[in-house]
């Protein structure tokens, strides 16, 4: 027991060098007018090229870093949505040593109060409810407030009759709020099937990275479960079952393809069609 | 000084004390008497005053009963059933029907072994997909015959593998969650040893939470914790994260996470189980009977608002 | 395309065989008062033993073939039932070349005019709709008459709002009844669906052999499936894999034993178990 | 003669005249219109005294039209949709949703492959469990949404392997006959080539069965049929078989099995799909708009009734 309690140790240290370090794409900022180097093809691309692009690399596809405002935007008609419950905040439930300070570096990087936006507005003339994480906060963990809010966004799509949205993009449960974060996982799909007894659509929209208490509540409970090319979905970290199982993992592990591979994902969207994408399968459902 | 040194000090006394007794020579009464009292006031001190990482320590001993040992005191002839109809049996998550007193009831919950054989065969209580897909077909099966389901959960998380990532083991616990969220039959949950994580989550939306004394219950290992939190890598800061990380039972019933604490014999439910069986036979004979008294809707209404309120948040 | 019409050809010459000859329990004949030789063990057994031991080796365990009236008999109380719609022939709806000779001896052989029996009685004090196929019968496989009167057993449980046990043991459809033989598989489930519904109590008891369109309708449905020890149960019969492979199946494939490993079995059951146990499983559904 | 040798025939006469028509030294507009009328003659002739034997033949023609080309041709805004939620995407079932005319329906149908590549990716349109099971979602899906579901039919058989028995194809088909003869939405199915066993039945389950002139539908393959009952190895009595087993559309036409005979162009659908894809497309109206005017209650019931009184038997 002991081996086994050194070795999960051993794993989950890892897991915290992959949530700390790994997602490249979280690291690539774009400042306006320079040259920005692709993570993968590390070609050199003008940076506002790139942002035109939405964020995808014109020379090889790579799918980084979209803010979710940004993806908002570029989402509803016209770009024009109304946000929800944004001065929501956590009461630090655990009085987590130093969480304070945290928050608010990442509230002044990101001028949000979580990494969890909720939106509504209508797309392609359809009133739709929308969920967007923001990984730069705090790698959009799904602690209380996070919680909270997709919880009123669905139980606000059931009340109004609306399609929701989800686009997830997160480290997982949010650590500094313990037990209660756990918690969010029961509450956020308890409200989910409630929307789904109401026989309206849910489409969850995974994005890079997506891993733990979201991978394992609603992320892959949609209707339809849509994901963004090469986008790292999955339970445990890589990391952590490469250091557990001492072996090399297949190509392709938990990317979105290997998804679709094992029956989990409908289907692989690339950035630019995702609104015309998300307007036929809202039409088809309405 | 830990725990587990205290019990290595506690059994050397106890058993140096057996020997004294035996030899008429060596003792009389009265000294005998006094040199157990003084081992039981060491006891009584050492359980009276548990850290959480003392909690954690008992929490996953293996002396500690495990599901087959709750389902022989507590159900009357029980009958597992297997499998997941997809893929698997996942010895990790043990099911069947039953009956407590003479309603019949479906049972479920995670299975550790007890030696390396029965370790590896249930992945140390580590369940895959398979295991919790066969868990949502017993809950679908119970909800059919309206049989209430009552839940053993004992796990360090659910399985971190190549084939249980293949396999889909976030979509089974997300599906599972959902599903326990709507059974419109009565759900009772005891967390007897390890709540861990997403896994043990699975399992544990129900009516009436209840918690051994000694059991734990958590977002995550304090292992893990302590190294994504703290980068301790070494296990120095893991007392540290049980402390903060509120996952005793007393600590969550303060939270109003669960709803009740089983108490456990001096030492640990290992050392009394009947004890703690005779207590967990009266929740369930309370709940049940409170809660097939009412109506399908109010189940569900109240078992989602004790879910919906759990937060901490303000604005 | 040839070369797969010739394989599928090749598979299904030897799925021919393997329903031959292979259900060695079938040729088990126990004449009373002379020994018997275990197919399995080799030893020999006093028939009369065999008999007593309801058909199972005392030496090696091997189930061997019990007629459906004798299953019926050691499962009833005091071994008392109804039997239902025993006189059903079937019309021939092909006309198919020699059928009614083959239906001719399979009657004088064993009595039956089908070899599907519907009864009816209590066990355990329980009143519960018994079908068992008896496969001395042209295997029990099922054509319009084995379909129509499983279809009648499960509808007169739902109408009586009755368990049922359904004893399974196929070859599979009936050939000589064509398309009319797919069909029951149709209905039957259509009827089993009914039965569900009403939120009544199916036990598939699953007997050796159990192939084909009995395998892919009703005979793995059950709320619960119970299998006999060494009961082979498969779509596709093992040769016939087998040669499409061209390379050895795994040791006890498709043997009750692996479908309790692959998930599709709750229960093995040893025949001296079987009333036991299913007065339990139907006490406390009742 | 077998068809393949005279559509062997039927094409070495029409190239003979192309390469006549081509050189005006060679014939004249008169001599060249009493060859065609010829040639005519003779296919109208053969086309219109096929036997059963001849129909398997056509029914099995890769250039037939498959599942993709009669999404792309009788739907719109098509969207594939993939996977069972337990283990895989099975290439040999499609499903997806689009409208039809500007109704929202969900579609699915059996892959077949048109070059090696794609026979081996989707099985020779053989589905494995994983398959039926991604139909079965589509299925409830589809019921969820109040969508119409349309299926085409196209298959030898399920797939014999071993991972598809490890996972359970029996229990696939079983529980997709169950699914389909109970949902509340209408269901139409075209079997459209070969409709081979239970891996054909397990999405024929419907309130309207329309079969293609030379679709083949039947409880096995000839070839099995004849091996199984008579012991043919050599493929001797395949044509009895198929005259015997009475598969092609006609022979169900008769026996009530199908509702409706899909015409095809002479030679076969290849050769004129738009001629049978308008044709479908009128039939799905038709179908669609009695159907969806039924009440559940009604729709369910109609379809129990459909497939109930089929047998045939007496006492
Ligand atoms: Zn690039
Ligand atoms: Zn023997």
């Amino acid at each position: 027991m002991d081996k086994l309690l050194k070795e999960r140790r051993h794993r989950l240290n890892e897991f915290k060098d992959y949530l700390g370090k790994k997602p490249a794409s979280k690291h690539v900022e774009i400042p306006d007018g320079i040259y920005t180097k692709c993570p993968q093809c590390e070609g050199l691309v003008l940076s506002s090229h790139i942002k035109e692009n939405m964020y995808v690399c014109p020379k090889c596809g790579r799918h980084m870093y979209i803010s979710g405002h940004e993806r908002l935007e570029q989402l509803f008609d016209n770009g024009k949505y109304k946000e929800y419950w944004s001065s929501m905040k956590t009461n630090d439930p655990l009085d987590f040593p130093d969480y304070d300070l945290k928050l608010e570096k990442a509230k002044k990087r990101t001028g949000m109060n979580d990494g969890v936006i909720v939106a509504s507005g209508r797309i392609g003339h359809i009133k739709t409810v929308v969920v967007v994480m923001d990984n730069h906060f705090m790698m959009a963990s799904m602690g209380t407030v996070a919680g909270e809010k997709i919880t009123r966004a669905i139980e606000y799509a059931t009340r109004k009759k609306r399609p929701l949205i989800i686009f997830s993009s997160s480290g997982g449960a949010r650590m500094q709020e313990g037990i209660f974060s756990l918690m969010q996982m029961g509450k956020t799909c308890a409200a989910l099937k409630r929307h789904m007894n109401a026989g309206l659509l849910y489409i969850s929209y995974l994005t890079h990275p997506t891993t733990g208490g979201v991978t394992a509540s609603f992320a892959l409970l949609g209707d339809i479960n849509i994901a963004e090319p090469g986008a790292l979905i999955g339970f445990a970290g890589p990391r952590v079952i490469e250091s557990t199982l001492r072996q090399k993992l297949p190509e392709g592990f938990q990317r979105s393809e290997f998804l679709v591979e094992h029956g989990f994902v409908d289907l692989i969207v690339e950035r630019n069609k995702s609104r015309e994408t998300l307007i036929t399968l809202l039409h088809l459902h309405s | 000084m830990s725990l587990k040194e205290k019990e290595k000090k506690i059994k050397e006394l106890e058993e140096k004390l057996q020997r004294i007794k035996n030899d008429p020579d060596l003792i009389d009464a009265v000294e005998g008497k006094r040199i157990e009292d003084t081992i039981t006031r060491y006891k009584e001190h050492t359980y009276s005053s548990l850290s959480a990482y003392d909690r954690v320590y008992l929490a996953r001993k293996s002396e500690r009963p495990h599901i087959k040992e709750y389902i022989a005191n507590l159900f009357d002839d029980f009958i597992e059933m297997h499998g997941d109809r997809f893929f698997k049996d996942d010895q990790a998550i043990v099911g069947g029907i039953g009956y407590f007193n003479h309603l019949p009831v479906t049972v479920i919950g995670h299975q550790k072994g007890r030696n390396l054989d029965d370790n590896m065969k249930c992945q140390f209580g580590m369940a895959s997909p398979d295991g919790y897909r066969k868990a949502m077909r017993l809950i679908k099966q119970a909800e059919k015959f309206n049989r209430p389901i009552i839940t053993f959960v004992d796990t360090p998380g659910a399985y971190p593998g190549i084939e249980a990532e293949e396999n889909g083991i976030g979509e089974a616990i997300g599906q599972s969650l959902m599903l326990l969220s709507d059974v419109t039959v009565p759900v009772i949950v005891f967390v007897v040893g390890e709540g861990g994580s997403g896994g043990a989550l699975a399992i544990s939306i129900g009516d009436h939470i209840a918690m051994l004394e000694n059991a734990v219950y958590s977002v995550l290992s304090p292992e893990g914790f302590a190294s994504i939190l703290w980068k301790d890598t070494k296990g120095e800061r893991v007392g540290e994260a049980c402390e903060v990380m509120k996952m005793t039972a007393k600590d969550l019933y303060e939270a109003h996470i669960i709803d009740e604490i089983i108490p456990e014999a001096l030492g640990g439910v290992h050392k009394d189980p009947a004890l703690t069986y005779r207590k967990i036979r009266q929740v369930i004979t309370e709940q049940l009977d409170a809660l097939v008294r009412v109506s399908k809707k109010d189940l569900l209404n109240r078992r989602y608002a004790k879910f919906r309120k759990i937060g901490d948040y303000r604005g």
